[in-house]
């Protein structure tokens, strides 16, 4: 028992990473593809902060009087793994809108048959 | 002053130009600035080289907190070395790209051209020599995006599909790396690859630690377009303004390529990557596979870049192939390839960019007859190309030279005849374009148009690489020595590690001891 | 309790993300990712993680889900059925799933003191940072001090994104001027965005300040202050809102920021310190942490505030554009 | 338990009530009016009495000086984001259940 709850963070997590994964690599709509990759980098994000938890420690901000702090190094990872992920989504969705403007679909088999290969 | 920071420099330096050139906004002012910072850049690089082959690994703690609290730099002969390609042909992309981006790019863009080249820039050198493995992810993100950038910025609207699909495959790629990192930190506790190495040591054979390399080394191979993850590589390539696909296509994936040299060298072992894991033998096989099914790709595209585009996938397998040999002679054939590699694949790209500039198209028809109308251009792509096949007196033919004794060295026939058997494709798709320019005649049609040579500002950019191109053919003795210090040093690293790890297992042994 | 709340939140994800994968309606699916992003801030707060659920509220379903919803006003809110076969995709992440779990099982346990990540550098972090960078939240003095270099890259990271934003859309003020633009006939609109919008930037202004103290720093506060300005925006339009920031000067803004950030290690280097050693600014270390952390993170700050800002207007002056054709 | 304990529970509990009823009310009413009605309404109070009790938790410091400004916060965006809603329904053409009754009864009279 000890042994799923030592765990069952970890395996939701991984749940949630391979659903976002399989929302963009199966996905045919580009802006649907653009979400898929946010939650598939959430729940990365969130891997990172399971491992930085400690079970009885508070933020790591010094408070008197506590001793136990949970990991600070992943938040801060995390903080700038976020920032990256915002400023890819504001660029994959600029190309998305250019996309519309030039093809007038956002579907990716409509606008894969519009142009020869390649 | 100058020498105490030379392992910063290279990556300050663009850093800070990028939000000048932003600043600058006129085309003139802001080409000439970036040109120059690169330039600069370039001459550090070489500084940082010799000092690199002089006194070894040079090692800079940003912020002045010591590893592996603050985040290190780290200069050693492999990375100098790459940097040191890189940053030239950045150089001479930019002298080139002036004219060529005048021609493919809106004018409104162009200051946010010079501005994402330079970002581009500062992000590979940031890769190259940060010591730290997240921080790794950080300048991984900076250059792709300003590789995306750079990629959309053509009129074509192709470009936008391609630098979506560029995108999403990039940034999976990415979030695998920042897996594989997290499961590493997760077990050692460390982001600093010196510190990683000797503490994976002790887990040598924890999944958690396996998965880990597993999702680096694929997050890696989406990035350098291993076969069959390459998908993203040749519309890029295609549909990128010409300046931008000669800067790419010798740098980037070359980047890549020593990303995955440091991962394997310095971080996991080559016992833990080859012996236990076994990923010599798939790698090599996807290196032949590559080389064999792209090459074949290449001789059957119509447009000149893509088939240029799936060569360079087929020569990053030869690049993979030299890896997978696990030995300093084919390490060595690797490390040449990144850097001859890095000068065909930029000349061909340019001289293929100036005639875009002059004929409109690249398809492979539009290359009829423009052996005489535009002689140096094509004599250039002559050159390279014969680079690229291997002939004697080119760099191409010093890589292949050393990836063939590498193999015979271990008594493996048959990567040597893979390799020399994989040189024949080279031979037909670089083949078939000179034949339609010069035994083609120009079609009547375009008897009209004013095709002639483009100006000296493309012509000297793409000469001096061809050069280089038959310099580095002929002598060798620099290429060598790099590549053979950067290798050596790699595999010592490497030994240095193991023992310094059979150290750590005998002393925490001692203290176990003591403490039962 | 917590494990229990966690358990409550994780599952909530679950849903939500399964859901998401199998929605058509792609207003439906925007709507639900902010809802993800505000659920797992609510998992960042349940772990500790206080400075991450802020960043994850505000830019994940903030600015992320703001963008998301101008994007669809363009592209259309109805996902295609795909023709696309989903065997493949099925399989690769069947097999990628089962690498992870494969990984998992070794693992350390979930919240563990003993586990390696909380015994080789964080301990440092948290023993020392208070006495040699002097600021009690150990996350900015890990952000800004000891991987100082990470969140400059970051800063530059965001400002490529403008780059990009900037190169794919642009941002050109509109010529037709009878055009209605914004929410004019919303009055109770107008009268409370008045009273609200000064409040968020004060807030922003305290979130900056505060950073050293509690959770907040330059990214949140930049993506509070933008929020302010998007409302602004959103409601008497985006002329109005050119005039008072206007996207050139933003541009500028971005700049700045960034070459503040850089100047703060150049001036280090010239004091004879490494890049971004901040115990050379001043005569007393601490002093000079105090000083260099104060700096950068308005060099973040600015940035970020001015990179948001931009690539709201270069969305939003596109999505007017279509309305008008 | 402290008598402020049992009253602060209390609040809560109703809070929780009001916030659950107004979620029934969003998945059950039949149209958009009456859903964004029944989730506004509900909103309001809910968060009053929530934050009320969260109030009584605290000891007069900084903590509830910030409770009370999100309160505050809360009162006006809240009713001010379902007064936006529904008129840009309303603008978009959106017709309440009474109006579109009567004119399919219009319709069927033709």
């Amino acid at each position: 028992m000890s042994f799923i709850f030592d765990y069952y963070n970890y395996w939701i997590v991984v749940f949630l990473m391979m659903a976002g994964f399989y929302i963009v690599i199966s996905a045919n709509n580009l802006v649907k593809k653009i979400v898929g990759l946010n939650i598939f980098q959430t729940s990365v994000f969130m891997l990172y902060i399971s491992m930085g938890k400690v079970t009885g420690g508070t933020a790591p901000i010094v408070v008197e009087g506590v001793t136990q702090y949970s990991n600070p190094l992943p938040h801060v990872l995390i903080l700038t793994a976020i920032v990256v992920g915002v400023a890819t989504t504001a660029v994959g969705l600029s190309l998305i809108v250019r996309i519309k403007q030039a093809y007038g679909t956002v579907e990716e088999n409509e606008f894969e048959n519009k142009d020869d290969a390649i | 002053m100058l020498e105490q920071h030379l392992a910063a420099l290279p990556i300050i330096l663009p850093l800070i130009a990028a939000p000048i050139a932003l600043i600058l906004g006129r085309t003139v002012l802001s080409w000439g600035f970036a040109t120059l910072v690169s330039g600069l850049a370039f001459i550090l690089s070489w500084q940082l080289l010799s000092a690199a082959l002089s006194e070894g690994v040079i090692s800079y703690a940003v912020g002045g907190w010591a590893p592996p609290w603050g985040i290190e730099l780290r200069v050693d002969a492999a990375n100098a070395f790459v940097l040191l390609a890189v940053t030239a042909i950045s150089t001479l992309v930019l002298v080139y790209s002036k004219e060529s981006i005048e021609k493919e790019v809106k004018v409104a863009n162009h200051a946010l051209f010079y501005t994402a080249h330079l970002l581009c820039l500062a992000g590979l050198s940031g890769i190259l020599i940060t010591g730290d493995a997240f921080n790794l992810f950080v300048f991984l993100e900076i250059s792709s995006l300003a590789t995306y950038t750079l990629v959309s910025l053509a009129s074509d609207r192709r470009c936008l599909t391609a630098a979506f699909r560029y995108l999403v495959m990039g940034t999976i790629g990415a979030t695998f790396i920042l897996i594989g990192v997290g499961l590493l930190y997760m077990k050692t506790g460390t982001l600093n690859m010196m510190d990683l190495a000797v503490r994976i040591d002790a887990y040598d054979s924890s999944r958690t630690i396996n998965t880990g390399l597993a999702f680096i080394m694929v997050g890696v191979s989406i990035k350098l377009a291993l076969f069959p993850l390459h998908m993203w590589l040749p519309p890029a390539y295609t549909h990128a303004p010409s300046a931008v696909t000669a800067f790419l296509a010798s740098t980037a994936t070359k980047v890549a390529v020593y990303v995955m040299i440091r991962f394997i060298f310095t971080v996991f072992g080559i016992d833990h990557v080859f012996v236990d894991m076994g990923m010599g033998l798939i790698l090599m096989v996807l290196a032949v596979v590559a080389i064999f099914k792209c090459s074949y790709m290449a001789t059957v595209q119509s447009n000149v870049k893509t088939i240029l585009a799936y060569s360079s996938v087929a020569q990053i397998g030869y690049m993979i192939l030299g890896l997978s040999l696990v030995s300093v002679a084919g390490l060595m054939a690797s490390m040449i390839h990144i850097f001859n590699h890095a000068l065909m694949k930029g000349a061909l790209f340019m001289a293929v960019g100036a005639v875009f500039y002059r004929v409109g198209s690249v398809d492979i028809k539009a290359f009829a007859g423009l052996g005489r109308k535009m002689p140096l251009t094509m004599a250039a792509f002559t050159i390279a190309g014969l680079s690229i096949i291997g002939v004697p007196l080119t760099a191409g033919f010093v890589s292949k030279w050393y990836l063939v004794t590498a193999a015979l060295e271990q008594g493996n026939w048959i990567v040597a005849a893979l390799v020399l058997i994989g040189s024949l494709f080279a031979i037909i798709y670089i083949g078939r374009v000179l034949e339609a320019a010069y035994f083609q005649k120009l079609p009547e049609s375009r008897k009209s148009e004013n095709i002639k040579e483009v100006s000296w500002l493309m012509l000297v950019p793409m000469w001096v690489i061809v050069i280089a191109n038959i310099y580095f053919g002929i002598d060798t003795s620099l290429t060598t020595e790099a590549a053979s210090s950067a290798s050596e040093w790699l595999f010592q690293t490497n030994n240095m590690l193991e023992n310094s790890a059979l150290e750590n297992n005998v002393s925490e042994a001692n203290v176990q001891e003591v403490s039962s | 309790m917590a494990e229990f709340i966690d358990l409550v939140l994780l599952a909530m994800l679950a849903l939500t993300a399964l859901r998401i994968i199998f929605l058509k309606d792609l207003f439906a699916v925007v709507m639900l990712f902010g809802i993800y992003s505000f659920l797992s801030a609510l998992i960042f707060v349940n772990l500790d993680a206080v400075d991450v659920a802020f960043t994850e509220a505000s830019v994940g379903a903030g600015i992320s889900t703001v963008l998301m919803l101008v994007t669809l006003a363009m592209t259309g809110r109805k996902e295609k059925q795909s023709t696309h076969s989903t065997l493949l995709p099925l399989f690769v992440v069947l097999v990628t799933g089962a690498a992870l779990i494969y990984g998992t099982l070794d693992m350390p346990p979930f919240g563990h003191p003993d586990n390696p990540v909380h015994q080789h550098v964080a301990p440092r972090y948290i023993e020392e940072s208070p006495k040699e960078v002097g600021l009690p939240n150990m996350v900015t003095s890990v952000l800004a001090s000891y991987r100082g270099f990470d969140t400059l890259g970051e800063t530059v990271v965001v400002f490529s994104a403008l780059i990009g934003v900037l190169s794919l859309l642009g941002v050109r003020r509109k010529k037709k001027k009878d055009l209605e633009s914004g929410l004019e006939t919303h009055s109770v609109l107008h009268v409370v965005s008045k009273i609200i919008i000064p409040l968020v930037i004060l807030f922003a202004l305290y979130v900056q300040f505060h950073g050293d103290f509690g959770p907040g720093g330059g990214f949140q506060a930049g993506v509070i202050a933008a929020a302010a300005f998007i409302l602004y925006a959103l409601v008497l339009g985006l002329p109005k809102a050119f005039a008072v920031v206007g996207p050139k000067f933003l541009q500028w803004m971005a700049s700045f920021g960034v070459l503040l950030y850089a100047s703060v290690g150049l001036y280090s280097m010239y004091k004879g310190g490494h890049f971004l050693d901040y115990n050379k600014l001043a005569a007393d270390p601490i002093a000079g942490q105090h000083y260099g952390i104060i700096i950068i993170e308005l060099g973040v700050g600015i940035t970020v505030f001015a990179v948001m800002l931009n690539i709201f207007y270069a969305f939003g002056s596109q999505a007017e554009r279509s309305n008008v054709q | 338990m402290d008598f402020l304990d049992i009253v602060s529970s209390m609040l809560l509990l109703a809070g929780v009530f009001f916030g659950f009823s107004g979620a029934v009310g969003l998945f059950r009413f039949p149209d958009f009016f009456t859903r964004v009605h029944a989730a506004s309404v509900t909103d309001s109070i809910a968060a009053i009495l929530i934050i009320g009790g969260l109030l009584l938790q605290t000891s007069f410091d900084l903590n509830t000086a910030k409770l009370v400004f999100i309160l505050l916060f809360l009162l006006v965006t809240s009713p001010t984001a379902s007064h936006a809603l529904a008129k840009s329904a309303r603008h978009g053409g959106l017709l309440t259940l009474a109006e579109s009754s009567s004119q399919d009864k219009q319709e069927s009279a033709k």
